[in-house]
């Protein structure tokens, strides 16, 4: 123990104003920031982030870079290897693999996108309408989101499928007709736990009207767990897309998506291999970095997660 | 519990009502009648094909009809294949698809289970990161891809199993494995983040407490609470399942209810859709309750019992 | 006393929430006070006895399934238009329990203290409304600073504060402390009631003080309402009902209090009082204590007692005080 | 004569994100049979991290033991092994946490989880164990034990989980029974039930028990002793009395200034201001220094020693040293005592 050497001088009372016990160090964060924050450490979802995008750019790029196009028959130069001039090589019809893995990428993003979307509005308006309201509303919207959920999710998308005539709409309209439930069922959970939080009751208590409610308080706590299911809901729109057109009920050609060139593939797995093999691995790509973005999301927008 | 059950099968019968009337709908609806496909008939057989089929009736009679006929569990006879009856074609393919769908929610529970237990026990360490490497893998690649590349190396390559066709043992192992992928990833993921809960949790510190070993605390404590929310997935596994042997048994050529409903999907074999389609729901509702049953047995907080008052 | 203006009086109010088909949690069922101007009247009891849906509903948070709010005179729960209400709503606030709950964490601190003023256009100015949230930070003791920052990167005081700060915004008359401190640390709470205090004051509050802290509520309170199961046991001010106590259930609530002082806690005679408190779904027949009050007999679980006025501004529920069942407790004369 | 529980220096960190959380620093004290000591102190004055130290409960990573010594009837459990551990926990020492409604096992009927230990600890049969269990039950106070001992927690009313989470504990007559808040979650009038039953069942086993709490009236019925913690530190410890009657820390004085007195009700409270420290960056010298009234320059960079004013009492407080100002305790510390009940 060290031997302690003070004077007088050190046992003056320090003046009141030394310390300031409300003071809060470091800087000033919103919620958002801060996930952002933790969402940059997370280097597997921004890889996910880049992939996503580099898909993107190239989804549009990919036809001119190649100077190839997607529908061009070919039989004299069918079932080619990669090679110079067809760098992920022909399919059996002779068109250029790479172009189409591009092309084909635009499709399959379209899909996936857009069903997410419309999942999204029909699912927060349903949700939020039923969890905001409760009581009848409430049991009456969820008893007809209950009794459509209970049917599987592709009978009904192969069902309709069938009976409407095939295209790229008819692809999403039927992905969409009972996928918002699970959305719906998301936003109306958020809804009803936070409606009972202090902080709502307090605006409420404050006479604020519900479009402030929902606008102040809702909605801006429930965009986590939204934007979180969002980035689940497109891989799983796209897995849908190529489930249907391996089955042969998806966009109908000369329109060509990852599901459909892989299904096409399959047929001379055994001596063309890497035909099945760029669709097949850009499906895989698109859905890993979507998850990677989702899971880092979560752990990004709820820091009690982990 | 009698009166859970009867409300139950109720619920379950008011389904099965909307499913059958919507599918009978929406096949009435659909485009072209089932014989005006490729197969160019002439218009005065056509005429009694459809007379035989009653599809000349009032619509509500036709309507009535097959409502009858389907609580007899009679969905009429293909259209494709003359001769044979919708319940014969369920009847002959249905084994394949159970045998096949029961190994893959095995192996998808078993495996998964597994892999989530031992993520969450090496939690941030080298085990944690395999299992979780697999788990996001098995989720990304969809179960068509898995097939085609499972086929492609262990029965083209490597001519270790049978490449499709559904004979022996042998021949399931690589359509189970396909099937059970995805569910078995998701089940990986749910397991590992409830036993990281679980682990948390006061009355592990309980059990830590009292003196119990760490796989005491592990197994007889964590593990079962754990499993919960595992349980509670049984029921989308199922569905899962179902849907996904749509897809497997057509790429591995098995006889299946799954292979048959494709075919009649691309067939526009309408009696067939029908049938499989309300027999796959009623599969899937019964599952389902089943499922609810098995949660209220291994959580005792669940009561299955007519309204809500314990003891 | 009886000549103190009512600003408040609640009158026969219930409360009544929908388990399922067969059971209805009768959470508030009947009770009736009043609250003077500038009182703070305290509001105890334990966990599910329903104080806090009381304060909810005396708010209007909750519409009551019967009863009356009448605050200056009119009652609250009679129907209303959006205008009527939002004016109740400037003269009551309310202050809530979970100090991480009741601020919503995607807003600014500025922002949340500013609400009130914003909803009820209470400045014009852009600076108006800055040096008002301003000077309300002062008044519960935070810096301007303080005003951009997050509610998350505060301490459980500091944002008890600034939800003192946001229910003062509007200048309220009435504020509902729906217990403000249960969830702090004691030398904490010792800030947030001194606040409280000095509030009540310079603006000349009135509170409904609900709280499960019997000392505290002593402290801060003028009257106490003891509430039991959904009724109200008791009501008097604060020095008789701790002198002189009458329900049983208050015996046994201010014995079962720990005193910070050995001495006191080594002599002290405790009533225990035995089991748990039975379910507000289910509640005991008769008087709702009776299965655990050490005085109970027959009368007890047949008649429902009467809420009475045993000595002035004293009232109880509690047939051991009224005449009618005297000879039904020869024990218990004391 | 040796002490049954001796905490020398103790010593326990966390590694988060943000840095090491230096929870507890230099924490000592002891424990006697048959005696009660509370500790005391605020949310994170790391009374519940010394509690799951004695232990061994703190996960580790992420925590660490960063010095001191933990001796249990002369051996250091410190130094003991995971599998020697497990032979002290349940058996020697036991511990019943804050809320009863998340520490039993939701999963597993309330008389599997007593027996678990007795079958563990004391090799007794399942049979033997079953009915030792009935006699737990019946002990701690479960009206009508042989069927409450089949049943779930979630049977239970909160007062009875309680009082189960004490039989599991006392199942194998520990020496030693760490009750962390353990009536925090319960209501006035069960808590009440809980301490009556805590103190009868230390008069019939002997059990020693530490008592953690922020409640002064929890510590005033149930304690002999009282460690007062602030900071990761002890600031001051003494007998009972001596704590409530003679306390020579501030932050004591402030903890009973800001208690409400029963008797005498328009006094201000006397609150402490500001927040506890954060211990990821604690001051260099006294912890409290940033809200005491009475800090000094010496105060800032130099941590007290302990000084003894009594066999029992020992306080850190450079007000104690003789260059410092002399000051007395305010009126708001001061317990009413043997005043009140004349």
């Amino acid at each position: 123990m060290e031997q302690l050497k003070l004077n007088n001088a050190d046992f003056e009372p320090i003046s009141d104003k030394k310390f300031d016990t409300e003071k809060i160090a470091g800087e000033s964060t919103s919620y958002w920031k801060d996930a952002w924050r933790r969402f940059r450490k997370n280097k597997l979802a921004l890889a996910g982030v880049v992939i996503i995008i580099l898909l993107g750019i190239m989804s549009f790029a990919g036809g001119p870079i190649s100077g190839q196009n997607y529908y061009q028959n070919d039989l004299m130069n069918a079932n080619q290897k990669p090679s110079a001039e067809h760098w992920f090589g022909t399919d059996n019809l002779g068109r250029d693999v790479f172009a189409r893995t591009w092309y084909g990428a635009k499709i399959s993003l379209f899909i996936g996108l857009m069903a997410a979307l419309i999942d999204l509005i029909i699912g927060i308006i349903w949700g939020a309408v039923a969890g905001f309201f409760g009581g009848k509303v409430d049991e009456y919207m969820m008893r007809i989101a209950d009794i459509l959920y209970g049917v599987p999710y592709l009978l009904v998308v192969i069902l309709l499928m069938v009976i409407m005539p095939p295209g790229l709409w008819t692809l999403i309209i039927a992905m969409t007709i009972t996928g918002w439930i699970n959305m719906a069922r998301i936003v109306r959970g958020q809804v009803m736990q936070l409606r009972s939080e202090e902080y709502v009751m307090a605006s409420q208590s404050l006479g604020a009207s519900n479009s402030r409610l929902l606008f102040r308080h809702l909605v801006p706590n429930t965009m986590g767990p939204i934007l979180v299911t969002l980035t689940l809901t497109i891989p799983s729109a796209i897995f849908t897309e190529a489930f249907l057109s391996f089955l042969g009920l998806g966009v109908p050609a000369p329109l060509a998506s990852w599901g459909t060139m892989s299904s096409d593939a399959l047929g001379s797995l055994q001596y063309y291999p890497f035909q099945l093999f760029f669709p097949a691995f850009f499906i895989c790509l698109t859905m890993l970095a979507f998850n990677v973005i989702g899971d880092g999301m979560r752990d990004a927008l709820d820091p009690k997660g982990r | 519990m009698a009166k859970y059950l009867l409300k139950r099968l109720g619920y379950i019968l008011v389904s099965l009502f909307f499913i059958v009337t919507i599918t009978f709908f929406l096949m009435k609806a659909a485009p072209g009648g089932p014989f005006a496909s490729e197969r160019k008939l002439p218009p005065a057989i056509e005429q009694q094909m459809n007379e035989a089929y009653g599809l000349n009736d009032p619509i509500i009679k036709q309507y009535g009809d097959y409502l009858v006929n389907v609580v007899k569990f009679d969905f009429g006879p293909s259209f494709k294949y003359t001769g044979q009856e919708v319940s014969d074609i369920i009847k002959r393919s249905f084994p394949y698809s159970l045998i096949l769908g029961l190994e893959a929610i095995f192996l998808a529970l078993a495996v998964g289970v597994l892999l989530g237990v031992v993520a969450a026990l090496k939690h941030n360490k080298f085990g944690d990161y395999i299992a979780m490497v697999i788990a996001v893998l098995g989720i990304s690649v969809p179960s068509f891809i898995m097939a085609t590349i499972l086929q492609y190396i262990f029965a083209i390559k490597l001519q270790a199993l049978p490449v499709a066709r559904f004979e022996s043992f042998a021949h399931t192992i690589l359509p189970a494995v396909a099937l059970a992928t995805t569910p078995l990833a998701f089940i990986a993921r749910l397991m590992r983040s409830s036993m990281l809960e679980v682990l948390n949790a006061d009355y592990i510190k309980t059990a830590k407490s009292k003196g119990m070993s760490e796989r005491v605390v592990t197994y007889k404590h964590a593990l079962r609470n754990a499993i919960l929310p595992v349980v509670s997935y049984l029921g989308p596994l199922v569905v899962g399942i179902l849907t996904g042997s749509f897809i497997i048994e057509k790429i591995f050529g098995i006889p299946g209810l799954g292979n048959e409903f494709v075919v009649s999907v691309t067939n526009r074999d309408y009696t067939v859709i029908m049938g499989t389609t309300v027999f796959f729901s009623v599969l899937l509702l019964f599952s389902i309750l089943v499922v609810d049953l098995i949660y209220g047995l291994v959580d005792p907080r669940i009561k299955v019992t007519d309204g809500g008052g314990k003891e | 006393m009886d000549n103190r203006e009512k600003l408040l009086e609640i009158k026969d109010l219930k409360k009544h929430f929908k388990i399922d088909r067969s059971n209805v949690l009768k959470a508030v069922d009947g009770i009736s006070f009043d609250i003077f101007k500038g009182e703070t009247f305290g509001l105890v009891g334990e966990s599910g006895c329903g104080k806090s849906t009381a304060g909810r509903t005396i708010m209007r948070l909750y519409e009551a399934t019967a009863g009356e709010v009448n605050f200056h005179g009119e009652n609250v729960h009679a129907k209303k238009s959006k205008k009527e209400l939002k004016q109740f709503n400037q003269r009551m606030q309310m202050i809530f329990q979970d100090p991480y709950a009741s601020l919503n964490p995607r807003m600014t601190v500025k922002d949340i203290i500013a609400e009130g003023i914003d909803i009820h256009g209470l400045v014009n100015t852009k600076k108006e409304r800055t040096e008002r949230v301003n000077q309300l930070l002062e008044t519960v003791g935070l810096n301007t600073e303080h005003g951009n920052r997050y509610p998350h990167e505060f301490s459980g005081g500091q944002r008890q504060r600034i939800g003192i700060a946001r229910a003062l915004a509007v200048n309220p008359d009435f504020i509902v402390a729906d217990e403000p401190i249960s969830a702090l640390d004691v030398s904490i709470q010792a800030q947030v009631v001194n606040l409280l205090k000095r509030l009540q004051k310079e603006h000349g509050l009135t509170y409904l003080f609900i709280a499960h802290d019997l000392s505290m509520v002593k402290h801060i309170s003028d009257r106490v309402g003891v509430m039991y199961l959904g009724s109200m046991a008791e009501i008097a001010t604060s020095d008789e009902l701790y002198a002189e106590p009458l329900h049983p259930y208050t015996q046994a609530l201010l014995s079962a209090i720990p005193l910070a002082d050995p001495e006191v806690e080594r002599s002290r005679e405790r009533i225990i009082v035995e089991g748990d408190v039975p379910s507000p779904i289910n509640p005991p027949s008769g008087c709702r204590f009776r299965t655990r009050c050490p005085f109970a007999t027959d009368i007890c679980a047949q008649a429902v007692p009467e809420f009475k006025e045993h000595k002035k501004g004293h009232w109880v529920a509690c047939h051991l005080y009224d005449e009618k069942y005297k000879d039904n407790f020869p024990a218990a004369q004391k | 004569m040796k002490k049954l529980l001796e905490v020398k220096d103790l010593s326990v960190s966390f590694d988060t994100f943000a840095g090491e959380v230096k929870a507890i620093r230099g924490v000592t004290f002891d424990l006697d049979k048959n005696e009660t000591l509370a500790i005391v102190g605020e949310s994170g004055s790391g009374k519940s991290v010394t509690a799951q130290s004695l232990m061994r409960l703190i996960p580790m990573p992420p925590g660490k033991f960063t010095g001191g010594s933990i001796h249990f009837e002369g051996e250091d459990l410190t130094q003991k092994s995971e599998k020697q551990m497990e032979s002290i926990r349940g058996q020697e020492i036991s511990m019943i946490f804050q809320d009863p409604m998340t520490s039993l096992n939701p999963t597993m009927t309330v008389g599997k989880q007593i027996a678990e230990g007795l079958i563990k600890h004391q090799n007794m049969s399942k049979k033997a164990a079953h009915d030792r269990g009935i006699e737990l039950l019946k002990l701690v106070g479960i009206p009508n034990p042989e069927a409450r001992i089949k049943q779930y927690p979630h049977q239970y009313s909160g007062g009875m989980r309680q009082r189960a989470m004490i039989a599991i504990a006392l199942a194998c007559n520990p020496k030693i029974l760490i009750a962390d808040e353990p009536t925090t979650a319960l209501d006035v009038t069960i808590q009440a039930q809980i301490l009556d039953l805590m103190r009868e069942l230390q008069e019939k086993t002997g059990t020693a028990i530490i008592l953690i709490t922020h409640d002064l009236g929890v510590v005033a019925n149930a304690a002999s002793r009282v460690a007062v913690m602030y900071g990761g530190k002890i600031v001051e410890t003494g007998n009972v009395d001596e704590i409530f009657y003679n306390p020579k820390h501030p932050y004591t004085w402030g903890l009973l200034g800001s208690m409400p007195k029963l008797d005498n009700e328009d006094e201000e409270l006397q609150a402490i201001p500001g927040s506890p420290p954060d211990l990821l960056d604690p001051p260099k010298g006294c912890p409290f220094v940033t809200r005491c009234p009475y800090a000094m320059k010496v105060c800032e960079n130099h941590m007290p020693e302990y000084t003894e004013l009594s066999d029992t009492q020992k306080t850190a407080c450079w007000l104690l040293d003789e260059r410092a100002p002399k000051v007395d305790p305010p009126e708001s510390a001061k317990v009413g005592g043997s005043k009140v009940h004349g």
